[in-house]
């Protein structure tokens, strides 16, 4: 217990304090009039507005894939599911930005997708996607996954009698699915609606490629432009504006906990999951699901691919233009790249190591023991996941840079800054599905271990974790696809010492080596589907229901 | 032997080719570097500096304006024995806190296979280039911002080029990035572009040129500066001492950047900087009136 | 005609085979229990008539339609069958009330007439005071009376019960009982009953089917399952039965025989069709067993080894026979007192010769 | 010294209070069973105990140190009691084995003897084949022993039991229950057994708590429950006792009163301490009826209103009384053959008046 509260307390509390102490008190004094005048602007209640809006839409619609998907993937029988999980979870490792401008591309004038169906766009006329509402639709496809991962934990933890007291008693599958199977895996819906919600009201790369030419300004847009503003008060009013955006998202978060939170869900997992079966329906709901698929995944990735494969970015792609000559230079010629590719690898795996361990403890307080103290770290690891990773990243430097008390070196400008980083800002993102799981599990069992006189820990290692494992599983997931190619957080602590491979992506674009880039991206997700098929292969071990794409 | 900590917005390959030449050149100074985008890096330096360990012994970035504010807030030092001797006083500061080290020009880009090459900025602001030119935003990006300092204070071109172009619907983001792309995949026709993002994207085969305007380019000079807080004042104005030195200036060409030591050659296929009318600004009024200046910004496009 | 056919039916859940050329016809209106060990496939049937479960060769027909076959599986919600789940399946989410109404609801039944169902259904089970309560705040007895009242608001004409009694106290299962009896003349459903006590199964049902490593064994009366066993395992499942080895079995007419049991010469029941055997199994029960005077003749000598006290009688457990080692039962009345250790000596008052199967019958 | 003792126990769940005053001191190597209706309050007793609730006022202490009290508390894991789960809290993504060998491996006991043990237990069980297994393969009948096989293998000096065979079937459950009486016997351990089958209560426990709305009504040997019930409930609740009025109750000595019956006088055990009332509650079983002849004196008449097949014998209510209004039940051994509405005469052979509590009484 005392651990949980050092952990969070150093990694979430002080610097996020820090960072209040720098937006509410810039110069050792409490400035009421000048906190009053940053946000009661004009544009920066508009801004707050259209980001309310378009990030609570863009979560219903995230929402509504995301368990759509999760339903299909997890209790129907459409075919080729493992394969088509694969697909659904792979757009998470693709940068928003890549999304973005593919779908921009796909529609726009010039689109060579559109164009040879007579369908694209007459040149004049304002693209679709420069809108509200197209941001809305990105964000709500580019997030949908985080749903399905956190619903799909939910949905093998539903003991099939349930269902099948439903349907003895008449129900069809559409009233099971309405009445029973969503009231009872709320808590992964509504904890993937809270990840969403983060995540969106977070996303810098869709509303900035969408909303600033369509003239709709949001908070983090607004954040980032006061970023790259001069003048002594610029950190202090950056940090002002994360503050409004942090709140929101806690709100957010809360609101949705709360939804997630009623109603007991708690359910007798001895027995199998269910499964449903299409029926006439299965060959329409396949080639539906698999037309979604090619839409969020092949557009992008051809994309990406395509810019791979020529030297200038631009270039038609054929037979005279293919090259392999970026892949080889992303694998062998820079030795940047490597190692920011396996400090990243690393970290990611660091992160993942300490983070589901104190998720799971942390959520054993939260669900079993309850209390203001459980809460009040709770709300910590929120807030710490809602500000944007930039802000984050300020206030990993702002706290870290003096040299630490009992150690006497500072861990600024070394790779440890960022792992601090990385654990800070996705404590959130494991301990809201592990919270799902734990839903769902009845105590009795953990009591049934307490009697054998095994310790707290020991109960943890022995039933909680297994007893979560696809929570766990989906956490893991989550944080992986999050941290592995994770720019906003670890682009402020980049040194020469210390490369990431988020920021190296960056950094090429902006070098002008876009071909490059877009290789090393296309490498990145060819390594994500590798490890996916190899957890398959290695996962064969692993109870049922752990890996999200293994029935 | 010295550590040097050094903050630079150079591209990672060209900021490691620079500290090698320069530990080549002065074996006993070991050289540490953050490589980060200009905005970035600021934003690093702004929190070092709240927090009151500012870490960076020089500074190499891309524009002055950010470097007049910390000048401005006292965070420089000082160099009066630069050998700035062949140097335009242009290209440096007056007090002698930093020193231009190379010339990024803001031109016209364009996509040969879908537009026509134009004259002068004015000629961009036709019905048909309605949508058609991507520009990066100043609200984000260094060179925008100077650009637009720079074409405001040229008294023939002035705001009502930016106020055309917000009639034709175009609406500036990002940085230079983006409006490469833009261009290059035929979202655009025309983008308002640093010459060597055009050029080296049509070195590698892009379908991209690069236009100097008659009515004169907007230009950085991606100075560089020493910290007041700097330990190492020694290694730092050696360091200074060999970006402008003509080995400095010839590595500059060598990465495709153009020199501004009158007498090295740029990189082929660049136009001469003797050949553009440069667009100049006055820095410390830049650093005094860019709310200002922002702000009337944001009114025009409406942002 | 059957409300319930099944045509030898296989399941396996991988390698494991469950069930075996099951075979059953179950009138309509019928109420029949089915009675088995543990593990022995109760519930894997009762699955697959509902049809949760697809069977692997075999038909099950309700009411003369097809609803089960290898190739054919009408789904569970079109078979109109009600089900009471062994872990009762409550849907923790929604009230006692919901539990029991969400059926009726999906039916479309009115509000109103809805509303009186569920009430009626729960206070059927005593629990009209828990409508409102959530199934994670009631105690496991009263889990299970609510899954049974949701079962019984439906009022299908075909209800499948697994063990639903099996957590309540000899009260409520009195009263239960006679509920289930009541409803089953009230409505002329049909039953099918899964239980593990046997005097329920017995007191219950019409007919009563006794399961065994996924065969039935034995489907007839309550009666005749009692005095007639067909196997030594009914026999042995039945009413405490005692199975054991007799000697020179001979028919004697009028369904009976004489045997030698222990060095001892009875008078046994037997099938009509009983031939003479050198040697056979035996079963009686402990009731048919009573405690003789010292040296009474007909009579076999015993040891106690352990005496429980029931309530209303004494449950002595006996060794007899030559080397003491064949085991007996025995229910002495209340006043009695017996100890370990202590000779008896015990007469048969009747028992039974089970029948050998006729291709293994020779004398 | 006491293993259990518990003093003055309430408990509340929000609004309902579920425990009230409970006291209870069970002597070290005893076995007691708790016996009582379905949500009476038994597993939140047990819960009590074995701490997983905190108790709101009096106090439990386990060989003699306090372990609950309002202000204090002992966690469970420090309690050293072993517990199975009325709903059996099997771990599911453990295999049988693993299961029970769970808390040993806790122990740190070597893997060799852990195993051993795990194997005997299983065994014990009758589950040896089905170690590899995981719970969710299982059916109902086999997860209980799991619990059961989990419980065994800790051999606890304390072992709290909620309803561990109520999904067995009679033969295992006659099986486990001369096991448990084994295990006591053999370890010496403390057993808290909680049932609602009274016959399993009688047979095992040296004493038996008889609980009824949160409270304990009686504690005591297993005869004396059944023969000198306390209250009527007691009488209601073992042995299928009836409990009707009778009046003018006048001891005569010897622990006996005479009394009058449905109009007949009766000869009745009593209390010691009983004094002459006006009327007064009397109860016995059915077995203390018998079917007289005809008209034979003193007997009552009556008629009946439902026979049971319950294999050794039948099972008759009746209605007896001026009225015809009072209820009755009898058990009549087995040819016998009584339909509804048949006109029977029955005498009454045995009968307790049960005492009025010392406040209540008067003439
Ligand atoms: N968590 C809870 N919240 C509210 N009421 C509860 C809770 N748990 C139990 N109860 C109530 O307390 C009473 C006693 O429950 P308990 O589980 O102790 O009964 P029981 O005697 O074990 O019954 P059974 O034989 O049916 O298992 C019941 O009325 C039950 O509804
Ligand atoms: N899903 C499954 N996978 C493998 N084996 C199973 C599965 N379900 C049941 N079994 C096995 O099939 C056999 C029959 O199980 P079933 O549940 O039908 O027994 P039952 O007669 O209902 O027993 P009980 O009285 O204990 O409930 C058991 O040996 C059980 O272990
Ligand atoms: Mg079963
Ligand atoms: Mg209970």
């Amino acid at each position: 217990m005392l651990l949980l509260i050092l952990f969070v307390g150093i990694l979430s509390i002080a610097p996020l304090a820090r960072l209040g102490y720098a937006a509410l008190i810039p110069d050792g004094g409490f400035d009421a009039a000048r906190i009053l005048r940053t946000l009661a602007g004009g544009r920066v209640i508009d801004a707050t507005l259209n980001t309310i809006w378009i990030s609570v839409s863009a979560t219903a619609l995230a929402t509504v894939i995301g368990t759509a998907a999760a339903l299909l993937a997890g209790l129907t029988d459409m075919r080729a599911r493992t394969l088509w999980v694969f697909g659904f979870v792979l757009p998470l490792m693709i940068p928003p930005q890549v999304t973005a401008l593919a779908w921009l591309q796909a529609f726009s004038p010039a689109s060579p997708l559109l164009g040879p169906l007579g369908l694209s766009l007459t040149p004049g006329t304002r693209h679709p996607l420069y809108s509200a509402g197209g941001i809305v639709f990105l964000l709500g496809l580019y997030n949908a996954p985080l749903v399905f991962l956190s619903v799909r934990a939910s949905l093998y933890r539903l003991p099939a009698p349930l269902i099948e007291a439903a349907r003895s008693a008449g129900a069809r599958p559409l009233p099971v699915t309405r009445d029973i199977v969503l009231p009872l895996i709320r808590g992964g819906i509504f904890a993937g609606a809270a990840l969403a919600f983060v995540s969106s009201i977070g996303n810098f790369g869709i509303q900035a490629m969408l909303g600033i030419p369509a003239r709709v300004p949001t908070l983090i847009t607004l954040i980032y432009r006061q970023m790259n503003s001069y003048g002594p008060s610029a950190l202090n009013d950056m940090a002002l504006l994360a503050l409004l955006l942090a709140g929101l998202t806690v709100m957010g978060m809360a609101v949705t906990a709360w939804l997630g939170k009623r109603g007991d869900q708690r359910v007798d997992n001895s027995s199998r999951p269910p499964r449903l079966s299409l029926g006439a329906w299965r060959a329409p709901v396949t080639l539906l699901a698999w037309g979604y698929l090619a839409l969020c995944l092949i557009l992008p990735l051809t994309a990406l691919l395509g810019s791979a494969l020529v030297r200038g970015y631009g270039q038609p792609l054929n037979a005279e233009t293919i090259t392999f000559q970026n892949f080889a230079n992303a694998l062998f010629r820079h030795e940047g790249i490597r190692d920011a590719f396996l400090t990243s690898l690393w970290l990611t795996l660091a992160a993942v190591a300490v983070l589901i361990p104190v998720s799971v403890a942390l959520g054993y307080v939260l669900s079993w023991r309850r209390g203001w103290l459980a809460r009040g770290l709770m709300l910590a690891s929120e807030l710490a996941y809602a500000l944007p990773g930039i802000i984050i990243g300020v206030a990993m430097i702002l706290f870290f840079l003096r040299p630490l008390p009992l150690i006497g070196t500072g861990l600024y400008g070394t790779v440890w800054v960022i792992l601090a980083a990385y654990l800070s800002n996705f404590l959130a993102l494991t301990l809201r599905p592990i919270l799902g799981g734990y839903a769902q599990i009845d105590r009795v069992l953990d009591e049934a271990a307490q009697l054998t006189g095994a310790s707290l820990f020991a109960r943890l290692r022995d039933i909680a974790l297994p007893g979560l494992a696809p929570s766990v599983m989906a956490s893991a997931v989550l944080v992986f696809m999050t941290a592995i190619n994770e720019i906003q957080v670890s682009v402020l602590l980049v040194t020469s010492r210390a490369q990431t491979i988020g920021p190296m992506i960056i950094f090429l674009e902006e070098a002008g080596s876009s071909t490059l880039a877009a290789a090393v991206g296309c490498l990145m997700v060819a390594l994500v589907l590798i490890l996916m098929l190899a957890s398959l292969i290695f996962g064969r071990r692993l109870p049922p229901g752990v890996l999200p794409w293994r029935d | 032997e010295t550590t040097l900590t050094l903050y630079t917005s150079q591209p990672p390959e060209q900021a490691q080719s620079t500290v090698d030449a320069f530990q080549a050149a002065y074996p006993d100074i070991k050289v540490e570097w953050t490589r980060n985008g200009t905005s970035a890096l600021m934003n690093v330096i702004r929190a070092e500096i709240e927090a009151g360990q500012v870490q960076a012994d020089v500074l190499l970035v891309a524009d002055d304006i950010n470097l007049g504010e910390l000048k401005a807030g006292g965070h420089l030092m000082a160099y009066p024995d630069a050998p700035v001797e062949n140097y335009d006083p242009a290209t440096y500061d007056a007090d002698m806190t930093y020193f231009g080290t190379k010339a990024l020009t803001t031109g016209i880009a364009y996509n040969p296979d879908i537009a026509e090459p134009v004259e002068r900025w004015a000629d961009l602001l036709t019905e048909e280039n309605r949508g058609q030119i991507a520009m990066p935003s100043p609200l984000y990006s260094g060179a925008a911002l100077i650009h637009l300092h720079a074409l405001t204070n040229a008294p023939d071109i002035g705001w009502a080029f930016f106020e055309g172009l917000n009639d034709l619907d175009i609406v500036p983001e990002g940085g230079n990035g983006p409006a490469t792309k833009a261009v290059a995949s035929g979202m655009a026709k025309y983008a308002i572009l640093v010459d060597a993002n055009a050029l080296n994207a049509k070195a590698d085969g892009s379908p991209i040129d690069f236009i100097a305007p008659s009515d004169g380019v907007s230009f950085i000079t991606e100075p560089v500066a020493i910290m007041s807080t700097t330990d190492n004042a020694d290694a730092a104005k050696q360091f200074v001492d060999f970006l402008l030195s003509e080995d400095g200036q010839k590595l500059v060409t060598e990465q495709g950047y153009l020199p501004i030591m009158p007498g090295i050659e740029g990189p082929e296929g660049f136009p001469k900087l003797s050949d553009m009318k440069l667009l100049g600004y006055d820095v410390q009024e830049a650093v005094k009136n860019d709310a200002e200046m922002r702000e009337k910004f944001s009114e025009t496009f409406g942002q | 005609m059957s409300a319930i056919d099944i045509a030898c039916l296989d399941k396996s859940f991988g390698q494991t085979q469950v069930l075996h050329q099951v075979a059953l016809s179950i009138g309509s209106g019928e109420f029949v229990s089915v009675l088995g060990p543990s593990g022995c496939g109760k519930t894997t049937l009762l699955r697959c008539i509902a049809g949760f479960e697809r069977i692997d060769s075999g038909r099950i027909s309700v009411d003369g339609h097809l609803v089960s076959s290898p190739d054919h599986h009408l789904p569970p919600e079109q078979r109109g069958i009600g089900v009471v789940f062994q872990n009762y399946a409550l849907w923790p989410h929604m009230t006692v009330a919901q539990n029991v109404a969400y059926g009726l609801k999906i039916a479309g039944m009115p509000r109103r007439e809805r509303e009186a169902r569920t009430a009626h259904a729960l206070d059927l089970v005593e629990l009209g005071g828990f409508a409102g309560r959530r199934p994670a705040d009631l105690s496991g007895g009263q889990r299970q009376r609510v899954a049974l009242a949701r079962c019984l608001a439906m009022e299908s004409r075909i209800v499948l019960l697994d063990e639903p009694l099996a957590n309540l106290d000899v009260h409520l299962r009195g009263a239960l009982e006679a509920e289930f009896a009541n409803f089953h003349a009230r409505s002329g459903a049909t039953m099918f009953y899964i239980t593990h006590d046997q005097a329920e199964a017995l007191a219950l049902a019409d007919r009563v089917a006794v399961m065994d490593h996924g065969c039935i064994v034995q489907f007839d009366r309550p009666d005749a399952l009692f005095r007639q066993p067909a196997t030594e395992t009914v026999a042995g499942f039945i009413g405490e039965g005692r199975v054991i080895e007799a000697e020179h079995i001979q028919p004697i007419g009028n369904g009976h025989a004489s045997a030698s049991l222990l060095g001892q010469s009875v008078r046994l029941r037997c099938a009509p069709d009983q031939r003479g055997q050198r040697s056979g199994k035996i079963s009686f029960h402990p009731g048919d067993l009573e405690l003789l005077a010292e040296d009474a003749a007909p009579g076999f000598d015993a040891h106690v080894t352990r005496a429980t006290y029931r309530g209303a009688y004494l449950r002595a457990e006996l060794m007899a026979g030559p080397s003491g080692s064949v085991p007996l039962s025995l229910n002495v009345a209340a006043p009695a007192s017996l100890t370990p250790g202590q000779r008896v000596r015990v007469g048969l008052r009747d028992g039974w010769v089970i029948p050998v199967p006729a291709a293994r019958a020779q004398f």
